[in-house]
C-alpha cells in the first residue's frame, strides 16, 4: 500500500510546472477552489487553464496574471454574473490578451473521453452550423467508413495536471463522491499527473464497504490531499451548501480590476494556506451553510459463506 | 421593415371575474405559456430560471407524467424549494437518478432522448438558429463576451424540439442576422458544408413577453401565431428585426387561470426567485 | 409517474419480433437469464443475439432454434467450459449456419458506446494487425484529421430491444445495481426499445434516498419486470451466489444435440414461467447459493436547512 | 527446423535442502515464476487462472505495492477466498472500486494505465502474436472454434509490457505460424496497413513448464533465456515450431523457495483450485 496523502501546498508544487495545461473540474459541486488558490498563492504563470464552466476561481486565476490560456465551454458566474476579469481579458485584452479555446460542454466533454482514452479525437454530433466550428480550427471532421454523413470530431484533451475535488478518499488514492458528479471521473485518467483534493481521508474500511462508489481508483492518482471546505464557495454533497452570498459578491467587486488585485493580496498571498483563508472570509459563514443529514439506505454487498 | 429602437413595453394582462381583476406579471405569463406548450410532452431537459418553473407547472397542470433531466445530470429531482442553478445540490436529495456528464450529454442529449429542451438565448433569427456567445463584430474582440454555449448546441441538435423563452421581445434580440451563431437552426445547418444533420426540428416555440411564435419544417420561419391579452400584432412586428410572418389565424391567448396562478404563487415559487 | 411493471411474458411478447437484434447484456452477473428462457417459450426466430461474453442461455437460444445470428467477442461458457451448441453452429453449420460478428470486448464497447451516444461509430486503438480486422469488414478505419495514423472504428450497434438485469428499480423504472456492472448502461441506451429484469420492485424511497446508485433512469425505460433469481446461474451481489455446477453441467450435458434438446423440452418449454422452471430445476440449490450479508456504509446526501 | 510431435514432458523440479526433498508442480513452477518476474512492476492486469495466483504471490513477496484490476472492472480486490473466474462477485465485497466496463476498456487499457498484462494463448508466434480464435484453416469453419479475444486485443495494445503464460510447451502452441492473429505482436502491428500503433512492448515474458522465454524491442524474437533445472535447451528448441534463439547467457531457473511454496500451498490456495 502506497501513502500517497500530501499537503496542498507540497502536491501543487510537486506535480504543477509554469506554462503546463491544468484541469480544474467540478460543475457548481465539489470544485478545486482551494487548489486554485494554492495555484495564485505559488504564483505559477503561463498556465493554460481547463475548465468546463467557469466561475470566481478563473477570474482569480486570471487576476492573479497565473494564465495565459483557457480551455472552456460556459464562461459566466453560474447565475450570479459575470465573470468581469474574464470580460476584461477577452474583450479589451487587459492587461494582455488572453489564448481561448472555445467548445460547448458536449465538445468539451467528448475533448476529456478522448483524452482519458488515449484516443487523437472523438466524434460528436452537434456542430453542424455553429460558428463556434468556424471560429476555432481544433473543431474538425472526418467521413463516415459507413457512408453516412461527415461527422464533427474534437480533439483530445490530455492537461499535464488535473485538480478534482471529492467528498472522501482512502490514503491510498480511492476516491468516493456522490451528487452531480461533472465529468471529474475523465479528467482524472485524461491527466498526465493527478491531484486529488478530499472533504476528509477516511479509514479505508469505509471506502471499501462500498466499492462502486469510488469514482477514480487509486492507481491513477499522484496525490491525495486532505482540504476541508475545499470547494467554497460551490457545495460539497452532504457537507456544506453553496454560498450563493460570496458568489454574487465577486461579480460585483471583480468590476474593478484594482479591487480585484487588492481581494487576492489580501485573501490569497496574505494567508499561509486554506485554513488562514477561511479564516479571514469568516468561518461564521459556514453557519448559513451547514446542511441536515439525510442518509441513503445501506445495500447489500453479500459474501460467500 | 426596419427594427426600430422603441420603448419596450410589455403585455398588460389582467384577469377579471367575479373575484375582482387581478394583474398577472410578465415572468408569470411566460411561465404559464411555457407551461401550457407542454402539453403531451414527456421527457424535458430545463435550462435554470422559468424553464424549472414552468416545468413544475405543468407538472401540475397539462402533463403530470412529465419527466425532468438537468443539466447537471440529475432526473426527478423532488427539490423542497425551488434551485438556485441547474448544479444546485439541492436537486439531488430524493431525485431519482444523478448520471455522470458523459451519459448526459453522449447518451441523453446526442442520444436522442429529450422530446423538448428549453434555451434561452440573446439574440435569435428568423429560423430560429441563437446567439448566446457574443454581441459585436470581431469575434475575437467582442464588445460584449457572453456566457456561450454550456450545452446550448448539444440541446439544440438532439431534443426533439426546442422551447426558447425570451423575457424581451425587442429589435436588439428579434435580429435579421446573429452576431455569432452558436446554436443553429435546422435551416442553418443544412446551408453547411459538412457535419451531422441535427436529430430535431430546433426552435418550435419562441415565448416571449408579446406572444408566441411557432415553426416546425426545417426551412419554416417562425411565425407569430398568439399574442397577449392587449397586445396588438403590429407592435410585434416593429420589435422584430425582420419581416416577422403573422398567422392568418392568429389568436389571442387565453389569460392565465385563477388555478395557475395560484399554483405559481402560492406552491412553486412563494419565495418568487424566479418570478422576478 | 408512469407504471412501467409488466410480466415477463407480456413485456418480451410486446417488445420483441421475430427478425430482431437482441441485446442481453451482464458479465458473469446480473444477466437476464429469465429473460432469455422466455424468448425460448414464446418461439421466437430469426434474432441476432449481441452478447459480449456468452453463456448458457447462448447455447439454449440457439439449441432452441432463435438465432440466426450473433454479435460477440467471447464464445466460451466463462471458466466452466465450451458452449457446444454454438460450436457446432459455428464449425459444422449444424443444423445450419450462424452468421457470426465478431468484435473484442473492447469493440463491442465501443460499439455500445456508439450506439448509445447515437454516433455512427466510435475509434479504438487496438486493432492494428489484428486478423479480426480483416475477417470483420464491419471495423475499418478513418484518418486522423490531426495529422497522427489512421485509427480503426466500430459501427454503432442499436439492439431492436435491449434487455438487462438488475438488483431493483421501483415501478416508474428507475433501476438501480451493483457490484460488476458490466455494459449495461451503455446497452440500455442503445436499444430502441429496454426491459429491465429485476430481482425486486422496491418502494420509490429507496432508490432516491441514493441517486447515484441508478445506472439507468426511468425515462428510456419501457418494462420493469420483477424476476427473482432472474439471472441463475449467474450471481447477483448481495442477493445469490453463482451456480458453478449447473454452468457446468451444461458443458457436459450440450455436448450432445438431443440433449440440449430434451433439456429444453423438458425446463422451458415444459415450463409456464420462471418460477416453475426454478422448481423444476430444484429450489434447494439456492441454499447451497445463498449468501451473508455485508452492507455498505450510508452516504450523507444532506439537505438544505 | 521443423516442429516435431514428441511426447510432452515437463520439468521435474524437486528441491532439496536441510528439509528434505520436495517436488514442486508444473503449475507451481509456472506461478512463482510469473510471480517473481512481476519485480518492481505496479499496476497489473490479471486474467483468470494462475495470473490471479501469480499476482498475489508477488504481492507476498517481491512486489508488495502491486495493484490488481480485473477484466470485470474490479480493483484493489481483497477476496476471502480466490476468485473462480474474474467475473466472481467474491472480488466485490472489500474491493477498492467496481469501474463501469467503459472506463475499464476505454480509459484503464485503452487509455495505457497498465503496466503489465497477462494473457494466455492456443498458440503464440516467435514475435508474441497470440491466437486464441479458432484452430484450421478455414476461418468460417473452423476445425476447433477457441473462446475469441475478449479483452485479449486491447490488453495487447495498451498495456506497457504482457506475460504470456502457457503450461504446455509443444510445436502445437509455439508455431511458425498462426493460424489466426487475434493479438498482434508489434512486429505484426507494424506491417498493417492501417490503424494505431499498440502502445506497449507487447509480450516481453513468456513463462512455461520449460522455462522462461524474453524480448523486448518490436522487431525482436522471443529468446530462451532461462530454463528450469532439469530441462534441456535443445528440448525446448525442439519443442517450438520455429528456429528458437537461446540466449548466450542461458540460466537456470532459481528453483522455488520453501517460502514461496509455503505461501502457495497454505495461504493462497489451499483447496489447489488453480493449483491443479
Amino acid at each position: 500500500m502506497v501513502d500517497k496523502t500530501a499537503s496542498l501546498s507540497e502536491a501543487v508544487s510537486t506535480h504543477l510546472n509554469d506554462g503546463d495545461t491544468v484541469a480544474l473540474e467540478g460543475f457548481g459541486h465539489l470544485v478545486p477552489v482551494a487548489a486554485a488558490h494554492e495555484i495564485i498563492r505559488q504564483r505559477f504563470s503561463g498556465l493554460t487553464l481547463a475548465r468546463m464552466s467557469c466561475d470566481v476561481i478563473v477570474d482569480q486565476l486570471l487576476g492573479a496574471g497565473c494564465l495565459q490560456g483557457l480551455i472552456s465551454s460556459f464562461v459566466a458566474n453560474s447565475s450570479a454574473g459575470s465573470l468581469y476579469e474574464l470580460r476584461r481579458r477577452v474583450e479589451h485584452c487587459d492587461p494582455e490578451p488572453l489564448w481561448f479555446d472555445e467548445y460547448s460542454h458536449g465538445g468539451m466533454v467528448a475533448r476529456y473521453q478522448a483524452g482519458a482514452a488515449k484516443l487523437p479525437f472523438q466524434p460528436i454530433a452537434s456542430y453542424r452550423g455553429s460558428d463556434l466550428a468556424k471560429k476555432n480550427p481544433r473543431i474538425r471532421t472526418v467521413d463516415d467508413p459507413y457512408g453516412g454523413p461527415s461527422i464533427h470530431v474534437v480533439p483530445a484533451l490530455n492537461p499535464d495536471l488535473t485538480i478534482v475535488h471529492a467528498q472522501r478518499a482512502d490514503s491510498q488514492g480511492n476516491v468516493q463522491a456522490w451528487g452531480m458528479l461533472g465529468i471529474q471521473t475523465e479528467a482524472a485518467f485524461a491527466g498526465r499527473r493527478l491531484v486529488v483534493t478530499v472533504e476528509e481521508i477516511v479509514d479505508e474500511d469505509i471506502v471499501r464497504s462500498d466499492p462502486n462508489r469510488t469514482i477514480i481508483p487509486a492507481h491513477i492518482v499522484d496525490s491525495v490531499v486532505p482540504v476541508p471546505r475545499g470547494s467554497h464557495p460551490h457545495a460539497v454533497q452532504g457537507y456544506y451548501d453553496r454560498d450563493d452570498e460570496f458568489s454574487r459578491a465577486w461579480s460585483t467587486l471583480a468590476r474593478e480590476a484594482s479591487a480585484v488585485s487588492a481581494w487576492l493580496e489580501e485573501n490569497i498571498h496574505g494567508t499561509a494556506d486554506h485554513e488562514e483563508f477561511l479564516s479571514r472570509i469568516g468561518l461564521d459563514r459556514f453557519d448559513r451553510l451547514s446542511i441536515r443529514d439525510t442518509f441513503s439506505t445501506p445495500v447489500n454487498y453479500g459474501g460467500r459463506v | 421593415m426596419t427594427a426600430t429602437a422603441r420603448t419596450e413595453s410589455t403585455a398588460e394582462v389582467t384577469i377579471a371575474d367575479a373575484e375582482g381583476p387581478e394583474s398577472v406579471t410578465s415572468s408569470e405569463l411566460l411561465t404559464i405559456h411555457s407551461a401550457r406548450a407542454l402539453a403531451a410532452r414527456r421527457v424535458v431537459f430545463a435550462g435554470h430560471g422559468l424553464p424549472t418553473l414552468a416545468v413544475s407547472l405543468a407538472q401540475h397542470t397539462v402533463a403530470p407524467e412529465i419527466e425532468i433531466v438537468y443539466e447537471s445530470g440529475v432526473t426527478g429531482a423532488r427539490p423542497p424549494a425551488l434551485p438556485r442553478s441547474i448544479s444546485d445540490s439541492i436537486l439531488v436529495p430524493g431525485a431519482a437518478s444523478v448520471m455522470p456528464m458523459t451519459h448526459l450529454f453522449a447518451y441523453v442529449l446526442q442520444g436522442q432522448r429529450i422530446d423538448v429542451g428549453f434555451l434561452g438565448a440573446a439574440q435569435v433569427d428568423r429560423y430560429g438558429s441563437l446567439n448566446s456567445t457574443l454581441i459585436g463584430s470581431d469575434w475575437d474582440h467582442p464588445d460584449s463576451r457572453l456566457p456561450g454555449s454550456g450545452g446550448a448546441i448539444e440541446v439544440m441538435a438532439g431534443a426533439a424540439e426546442v422551447f426558447l423563452v425570451m423575457r424581451r421581445h425587442t429589435p436588439r434580440t428579434f435580429v435579421e442576422t446573429l452576431d455569432f451563431v452558436t446554436s443553429p437552426s435546422p435551416h442553418q445547418a443544412k446551408s453547411a458544408e459538412a457535419g451531422t444533420p441535427p436529430a430535431g426540428a430546433g426552435v418550435t416555440h419562441v415565448i416571449t413577453d408579446l406572444g408566441v411564435m411557432t415553426r416546425s419544417e426545417p426551412d419554416e420561419e417562425l411565425t407569430l401565431t398568439s399574442i397577449h391579452p392587449g397586445v396588438d400584432a403590429a407592435e410585434v412586428v416593429a420589435r422584430t428585426g425582420w419581416d416577422l410572418k403573422v398567422s392568418e389565424a392568429l389568436t389571442t391567448t387565453e389569460p392565465p387561470s385563477r388555478e395557475e396562478l395560484r399554483l405559481l404563487r402560492e406552491e412553486l415559487d412563494p419565495s418568487r426567485i424566479y418570478l422576478r
